[in-house]
């Protein structure tokens, strides 16, 4: 991989296939769960397999330039395509294989594809549904034929025959090195790939990366991990996300290392178990998935297995992390934890798959801190990492041993970053996109003519730790009568954080102090509230109930105290609280359908309520109508109790860093 | 004698054996005489047996370790100064027991399980039972208490073809005994409501409990069906020669008296055991020589083996048809 | 006996024809002079009430059950009836109305069974399971993970059949009758107990199959709808006769074939 | 828990199909061995070689015999002692009759005599089924006992009546007959049970297994996809009697040093069914783990009842072992019907899951 690092003229992934196909030919580059075994194609074979698919493609029109539209699940074929067409100078178009038809249609004509190549008959079908609307596309090709026999195959081809196309024109046309002076010909200004982001409002944008920007970061990456030929990794990520663009092709190809497609979606699980990943990424909800799995499984196990396990899961949550970030431990600490390794951490990684693991990251969305530490505790170094479509994924991500659940980390090699008065985040690398495909208006709104990136987030560097924190989107983010920072999504996580509250609405924009009110979790408080025999009727009742009150103020301070501590968010703390009467419902408008909180329309729904927050009353009356499960509509009214809250004078950094 | 080479062989097969019988037809008849009580007590072994597959479906293979357990409950009684009639209904009252617990520990967990898994259950049960058995009364074998129990002994005799043909009373009273105790079972079955019960759990469950008898209860009675019948086997065997666990062996013929009579006939248990009985003593008179004797142990079961390459359904099974 | 393997039927000719075969136990008369053909490549569906004598029919088609009349033309060879294992040789396989499956064995195992004709390394290679046993195994293994990956059962793969639920038992033993790479397929029920979705799914392999091997298809079915959709000629059968022969719409014009339905008595 | 298979992926289906495709597992089967071949005849006492792991070695053996044809096959045979007595004989004879020829080649012979004698009896299964088809080889015992005792020629009419085993030696060391060490025995029997073993597992979990099985589960199903069903039964009827046959032969040869036709009564057919149910119906290991308990159940009783106190003497202990098998028959019947086998089979379960619960 170093030797890879040094050598500047290998700045395309086609070139970097023939110095893996030459170095380190007979070591495995991709797998593919299929027939019930891991079929492995070397470097040298893929080699071939590209060569072959690449002249295929050649002789069907593409020329250089030409976009290559692949859709469809993570496939070795799939992964051949996008080197294939980009080693003669065509430009791959990953697209969602999830997309609806009209979707994909914008983005097809968008990008003006010449070729599709698509994994089966679904997509098939969905292509040629919307062919009209596709005067560029000249042929459609597929890599399962499974229930196409019957199709008319004048524009369509199955990926063997286009191999078998290309394999004729190695002898005659384009006979001996002809293929490796195709790839000479590529630089690493060109355009490698085109990405397009669903971006949250509008059409998706078609970021432009070159080979520098992809191939540059990857080098970063692998030495900032320093992965090498040997790591196994697992795709099973939308390959139209840079993530995977990235993880599962570009490092791969720069370092050499394995990747493995998984046998379906249903069972990556199992899959990633067999190959036992070295070196993995997910975004936090497939960590989250796995956990609520294992507790979910471990409530069925015998009292004393149960038992041992807790007992475990508590000793690694106590030592765990100090253990491997290599802080001094105690040695009778170091004993349990090493039995524990035995009964628990160990066969708990060996069913994650995450045995061989030597780093894993999150990326995407916060993850939850409980989450986090869980799987560091488990002796898995999982780190954070920040990052975006146009920064070529790399923004900024956390060193070993410098692990924070709340951090994403310092900026990554070659990158700068800098915040901007209204805290958001901008960035200057080598990484950085060339610009939006055919939109270079909204490039200029995104891309400083000086290189510097709009992420759109906004963020601050934590004081204590010197470490990146995002806080919500730029625009999200307000500002309190003073002038402080107001960031209602950060102060809400912080909240949500506790298994006792549900929802919690940050208010404060435009105003003098921070307020939020608060939804308590029925579950974890009702369980609470049976444990200690507090009675209640109600949801009502229990939100109302004093000692709820006291328990959720304790939350809010703890989450104050945190605040206090974090430089430029210490101006934002709660001073207010309440807990609403009932819960927020998507049916009441309150909560989108995807569970997100409308800040605007509560905070008007509730107006009384806001009003008493900002009005110093101690009680509000309050009457609201409300949908029942069955529809039926009805009213509420009660009377809500706010608290107030003291709040922790700023801590300077220094002193405070441990 | 009447056979030359070169047919030596062949005719000390198919002609001296029926020479001999026309030539001296006393011991003829005795031999079918000792045939038919030894088939009368085969009979009576797989009576027992059938009760138990009519009812419940289980191939028993225990009922021959009970024949002896029964026995040796009833000698070993007296000989500890039971009196002998006492004796018998409390070795009744055992066999009760043992059919109440084997329907609790063995039969009622296994309900609804494959008739090998029944049969091996029933296999596991003989074990047990030998253990016990050996445990309690010890391995040596004893005398039957025929006096006690006012069974007659000696021997009628009387003139037949030139000869004397002497009839056991005993071997007598073990036929009546044994007749008896079949019309009885049969009047049991036909006349009485348990015994209707009993004929409709052969045909379905369900019929069973519409005459109002659980499963469970009529599982025990015809375990203990089966106990007294092999109680009275057990006293009628021993009787004969004596009480050992040799008897269980022996029991095993009741097997192929099955395989002829059927698994599920009454009276093709009946007419099965007396072909048994009778076949393999004249063979064992009258061809065993030629194989050095002793041919008895297996006789019994060629002859059922080559019945069923004939007729696998047996005497009295109708043709299956299979389907799918 | 034995159907000589030269004997290539063609697309569209005769497969197999039954000529007024009559088969009875003892008093019953199950079937009573039928006969029909199965042209190759085509899905043939026998229909009719219960009891009509269907899954007779397939059992005399591969030779289960010994008709008293008649005589049963396959691939060209005439015979008074046919035996099981030629019926198999010569390449009839088949699912039953009530999956006979081999409960005991995983799902891999039951494929890997319905290749046990094709497999032939002698009991001496077996011994060691060496050489020429353990190429076969892997060869066939290979066939089997793709009859798998066609049905789509990947996940079951090495679980014992008698654990999974009747519909995914119905989709093994289709693959383990297709393991059988068998020119005349006998479907008996292939949809009985199944919910709407199952039954789609079991619908597109049937046709799958028909249209991607090339398989000629006999099916019992109970569900008009099912029928009509698959079957290109149905066969009505009803007490043991055949009252209806020709196209879905053809039979569902038919009178008689209605009445058999309506249970008008005879 | 002590399964770590992350990281452990097949590429090939030759792997995938490998006896033990776990690591653990190979390691596991390796230290048997090896603990088995290289410690236990060194630190092992005389007394427990000869009384315990030879006779215990040669009944697993006959097991598996038995498993082959009741286990896998699905056919119910009482018939096992006898086929075990024509190993033992036919050994006897060849290598009385033949006495150059190296004993371990009759011990193999042997096995073929009986294989064919099997065959013989084997042949009703075609026409009969299950409880029927037990009786038959109910036959097939008491006319083979009767063989060993009314036909002198057997034992070269020895008037003992009874097979007295020759001296014969492997590598010029004593391995049959009154001076042969334990050890000696011990090894040869060892290595013949641990081949046999390893064709078993070959046989059943290839093509001819899967047919027995078949016909096992749903003869008519097998019958229709062509599997020829006499064939198929009879050469199960074949393999098993060749185990028991062989290890009738070894029974006798290296391990009574003399035996009657006694030793191969009906009784020893009961105790191997007794022993292939306890261990698991159609399992290997389980054949040895069902030999293993019930032959060792009375010899260990004594010992365990004095440690609880209750010092009995070996005939109670044979008496109160025989209770104690028929319970856990019964037992096993109900509680688990796949005997110890599916145990094991659960507990490794459970440590690969491990600590899920499943």
């Amino acid at each position: 991989m170093a030797q890879n690092a040094i050598d500047k003229s290998v700045d395309t992934f086609p070139k970097f296939l023939l110095v893996n196909a030459r170095i380190r030919g007979d070591r495995p580059a991709i797998r593919e769960k299929d027939l019930g075994i891991w079929q492995t194609w070397t470097w040298a074979q893929v080699k071939e397999e590209v060569n072959a698919l690449a002249l295929g493609l050649k002789e069907l029109g593409v020329e250089r330039g030409d976009k290559v539209a692949i859709v469809g699940s993570n496939k070795p074929r799939l992964y051949w395509a996008m080197c294939a067409t980009q080693s003669i100078g065509g430009i791959p178009v990953p697209v969602y294989q999830d997309a609806v038809a009209d979707e994909m249609s914008y983005v097809l004509q968008h990008a003006g594809a010449k070729i599709a190549v698509v994994e089966n008959q679904e997509q098939v079908d969905k292509v040629l549904s919307i062919s009209d609307q596709l005067p560029s596309i000249t042929h459609l090709i597929y890599d399962e034929p499974r229930g196409l026999r019957d199709y008319d195959h004048t524009r369509l081809k199955w990926i063997n025959e286009v191999q078998d196309i290309g394999r004729k024109a190695m002898e005659t046309k384009y006979s001996g090195d002809a293929w490796e002076k195709m790839i000479a010909e590529g630089k690493g200004a060109d355009i490698a790939v085109i990405l397009y982001t669903s971006g949250t409002t509008g059409k998706p944008k078609g970021v432009m990366l070159t080979y520098d920007s992809v191939v540059i970061s990857s080098q970063n990456a692998n030495a900032f991990d320093n992965l090498t030929e040997k790591e196994e990794v697992i795709a099973y990520l939308p390959m139209a996300w840079v993530g995977d663009h990235i993880f599962s092709y570009a490092q791969s190809y720069v370092a050499g290392y394995t990747v493995n497609c998984p046998e379906s979606p249903e069972t990556i699980i199992e899959d990633r178990r067999e190959i036992g990943t070295s070196y993995a990424f997910a975004p936090p909800r497939v960590y989250e998935n796995l956990l609520t799995l294992t507790m979910v499984r471990m409530e069925d196990a015998g009292r004393v297995k149960h038992a041992m396990f807790h007992y475990f899961l508590k000793h690694a949550r106590k030592w765990g992390e100090k253990i491997l970030n290599k802080e001094p431990v105690p040695v009778m600490a170091r004993l349990m934890y090493w039995l524990g390794e035995i009964l628990v951490y160990g066969p708990m990684k060996n069913r994650y798959g995450f045995t061989r693991v030597r780093v894993a990251y999150t990326a995407g969305e916060a993850i939850g801190p409980e989450i986090f530490r869980y799987y560091r505790s488990l002796g898995v170094n999982l780190k954070q990492l920040y990052g975006q479509t146009e920064a070529s994924v790399y923004i900024t991500a956390q060193p070993d041993g410098e692990i924070y659940a709340d951090t994403v980390g310092k900026p990554s090699p070659d990158v700068e970053i800098k915040i901007e008065d209204n805290g958001e985040v901008l960035f200057r690398s080598p990484g950085v996109f060339a610009g939006y495909y055919k939109e270079p208006e909204k490039t200029a709104e995104a891309k400083t003519p000086d290189g510097w990136v709009k992420s759109g987030d906004a963020g601050f560097f934590d004081p204590k730790t010197g470490h990146l924190k995002i806080i919500d989107r730029a625009k999200d983010v307000g500002h309190l009568n003073d002038g402080t920072l107001f960031a209602p999504k950060y102060i809400e996580n912080k909240l949500k954080f506790y298994p006792n509250i549900k929802e919690a609405v940050a208010l404060g924009d435009k105003r003098d102090y921070v307020t939020v009110m608060l939804n308590i979790d029925l579950v974890s408080v009702g369980s609470w509230a049976e444990r200690n025999n507090v009675i209640y009727g109600s949801y009502q009742e229990l939100a109302a109930h004093p000692r709820v009150y006291q328990m959720l103020s304790e939350h809010v301070d703890e989450v104050n105290r945190s605040l206090s501590e974090e430089g430029p968010m210490a101006g934002a703390q709660i001073k207010r609280f309440l807990i609403l009467h009932k819960e927020l419902d998507a049916d009441d408008g309150e909560l989108t359908r995807t569970q997100k909180v409308r800040r605007g329309f509560i905070a008007e729904r509730y107006g009384p309520l806001a009003k008493g927050l900002y009005e110093g009353a101690k009680e509000v009356d309050i009457t609201t109508d409300l949908t029942f499960e069955d529809g039926r509509k009805g009213t509420i009214s009660a009377r809500v109790k706010i608290e107030d809250m003291k709040t922790h004078a700023p801590s300077a950094p220094m002193d405070k860093a441990a | 004698m009447l056979c030359v080479k070169p047919y030596g062989m062949l005719c000390k097969i198919f002609v001296v054996p029926f020479y001999e019988m026309w030539d001296l037809p006393d011991i003829f008849v005795q031999t079918l005489w000792e045939g038919l009580v030894g088939g009368t007590l085969y009979s009576l072994i797989a009576l027992g047996f059938v009760l138990v597959f009519k009812a419940s479906g289980v191939f028993n293979f225990a009922q021959g370790i009970m024949v002896v357990f029964a026995a040796l409950s009833l000698v070993g009684l007296h000989s500890i100064g039971v009196p002998a009639f006492l004796a018998l209904i409390l070795a009744a009252g055992i066999m009760f027991v043992l059919a109440y617990s084997v329907e609790r520990v063995v039969l009622r967990p296994l309900v609804n399980q494959p008739d090998i898994i029944l049969f091996m259950a029933t296999f596991g049960l003989t074990y047990f039972l030998i253990g016990l058995g050996e445990l309690i009364f010890g391995g040596d074998p004893k005398v039957m208490i025929t006096k006690q129990l006012y069974i007659p002994t000696g021997a009628l005799s009387f003139d037949f073809g030139g000869g004397r043909v002497e009839l056991q009373k005993l071997d007598i009273t073990a036929m009546v005994v044994a007749s008896v105790m079949v019309a009885g079972l049969a009047v049991f079955f036909s006349k009485t409501r348990i015994g209707r019960a009993l004929r409709a759990v052969a045909d379905s469950h369900k019929a069973a409990l519409s005459v109002g008898i659980s499963l469970n209860q009529i599982w025990v009675i015809v375990w203990f069906a089966a106990g007294l019948v092999a109680l009275v086997t057990g006293i009628m065997w021993g009787a004969r020669s004596e009480v050992s666990f040799a008897l269980e062996i022996i029991a095993l013929k009741a097997l192929p008296v099955l395989i002829l009579g059927g698994f599920t006939s009454i009276p093709g248990a009946i007419v099965g055991g007396l072909i048994i009985g009778i076949g393999e003593k004249v063979g064992e008179i009258y061809w065993g020589p030629l194989l050095g004797g002793g041919i008895e142990s297996w006789l019994a079961y060629m002859i059922a083996l080559a019945f069923l390459l004939f007729r696998p359904q047996g005497l009295f099974g109708e043709k299956i048809i299979e389907r799918i | 006996m034995r159907a000589p393997d030269d004997t290539t039927i063609k697309a569209g000719q005769t497969l197999l024809s039954v000529e007024d075969v009559s088969l009875s136990f003892g008093g019953v008369k199950a079937i009573r002079g039928v006969s029909f053909d199965i042209k190759k490549g085509e899905i043939r569906a026998i229909i009719g009430p219960n009891g009509a004598g269907k899954t007779s029919m397939l059992n005399v088609i591969n030779g289960f059950y010994h008709p008293q009349e008649g005589q049963i033309t396959f691939k060209g060879v005439k015979r008074r009836k046919m035996r099981p294992h030629d019926a198999a040789t010569g390449g009839i396989a088949r699912t039953f109305q009530n999956v006979a499956l081999f409960r005991s064995m995983t799902t891999l195992d039951n494929i890997m069974a319905g290749r046990t004709l094709k497999m032939h390394s002698n009991f001496f290679w077996q011994l060691w399971r060496y050489g020429p046993a353990e190429r076969e195994e892997i060869e066939h293994r290979h066939k089997v993970e793709e009859i798998i990956d066609f049905l789509e059962i990947e996940h079951i793969r090495r679980v014992p059949v008698g654990r999974l639920p009747y519909g995914l038992q119905k989709r093994v033993e289709l693959g383990r009758a297709l393991a059988m790479e068998p020119e005349l397929l006998l479907l008996d029920e292939p949809m009985a107990g199944m919910n709407l979705e199952e039954k789609e799914d079991m619908c597109r392999y049937i046709i799958d199959v028909n249209n991607h091997f090339g398989t000629t298809i006999a099916l019992i079915e109970h569900d008009m709808g099912v029928v009509m959709d698959l079957a290109n000629r149905v066969v009505v059968l009803d007490y043991g006769q055949k009252i209806a022969d020709g196209t879905p719409d053809e039979v569902k014009a038919n009178q008689a074939v209605i009445d058999a339905y309506l249970g008008v008595a005879h | 828990m002590l399964y770590r298979e992350a990281g452990q992926f097949k590429t090939n289906y030759r792997a995938d199909m490998a006896v033990f495709p776990i690591l653990q597992d190979r390691i596991g089967v390796f230290l048997i061995l090896l603990v088995a071949f290289a410690v236990i005849p060194f630190v092992g006492s005389n007394f427990f070689l000869h009384a315990i792991m030879i006779p215990f070695l040669i009944f697993a053996l006959a097991t598996i015999g038995l498993n082959i044809l009741t286990g896998y096959t699905g056919l119910l045979s009482l018939g096992t002692g006898g086929f075990m007595g024509v190993g033992a004989y036919a050994c006897y004879k060849l290598a009385t009759v033949f006495p150059e020829v190296h004993i371990l080649v009759w011990v193999v012979a042997s096995g073929f005599v009986s294989a064919a004698v099997g065959v013989v009896f084997g042949l009703p299964s075609l026409r009969i089924k299950g409880f029927y088809l037990a009786v038959a080889t109910l036959a097939s015992q008491f006319f083979l006992s009767w063989c060993f005792i009314r036909i002198p020629w057997l034992v070269n009419y020895n008037v003992s009546n009874a097979i007295e085993v020759p001296r014969r030696s492997l590598f010029g060391i004593a391995v049959t007959g009154p001076d042969a060490t334990p050890q000696a025995r011990y090894l040869v029997v060892l290595t013949v049970v641990v081949a046999m073993t390893w064709i078993a597992s070959n046989l059943v979990r290839g093509r001819i297994g899967r047919m027995w099985m078949a016909v096992r589960d749903m003869d008519i199903a097998a019958e229709l996809m062509g599997i020829r069903l006499l064939n198929t039964k009879l050469l199960a009827f074949a393999v098993s009697s060749f185990y028991c046959g062989v290890a009738g032969a070894l029974l006798v040869f290296l391990y009574y040093g003399s035996a009657e036709a006694t030793a191969f009564s009906i009784n020893q057919s009961f105790a191997v069914l007794s022993m292939v149910i306890i261990g698991g119906l159609g399992s290997l290991v389980g054949s040895f783990m069902g030999a293993a308990l019930i032959f060792t159940l009375p010899i260990l009783l004594p010992h365990i009842m004095a440690a609880l106190g209750i010092p009995i003497q070996s005939a109670t202990a044979e008496q109160i072992s025989f209770m104690v098998v028929g319970a856990l028959i019964i037992f096993f019947l109900i509680v688990e019907p796949h005997g110890l086998a599916r145990l094991w089979q659960i507990a490794k379960q459970k440590l690969r899951v491990w600590p899920y619960p499943y």
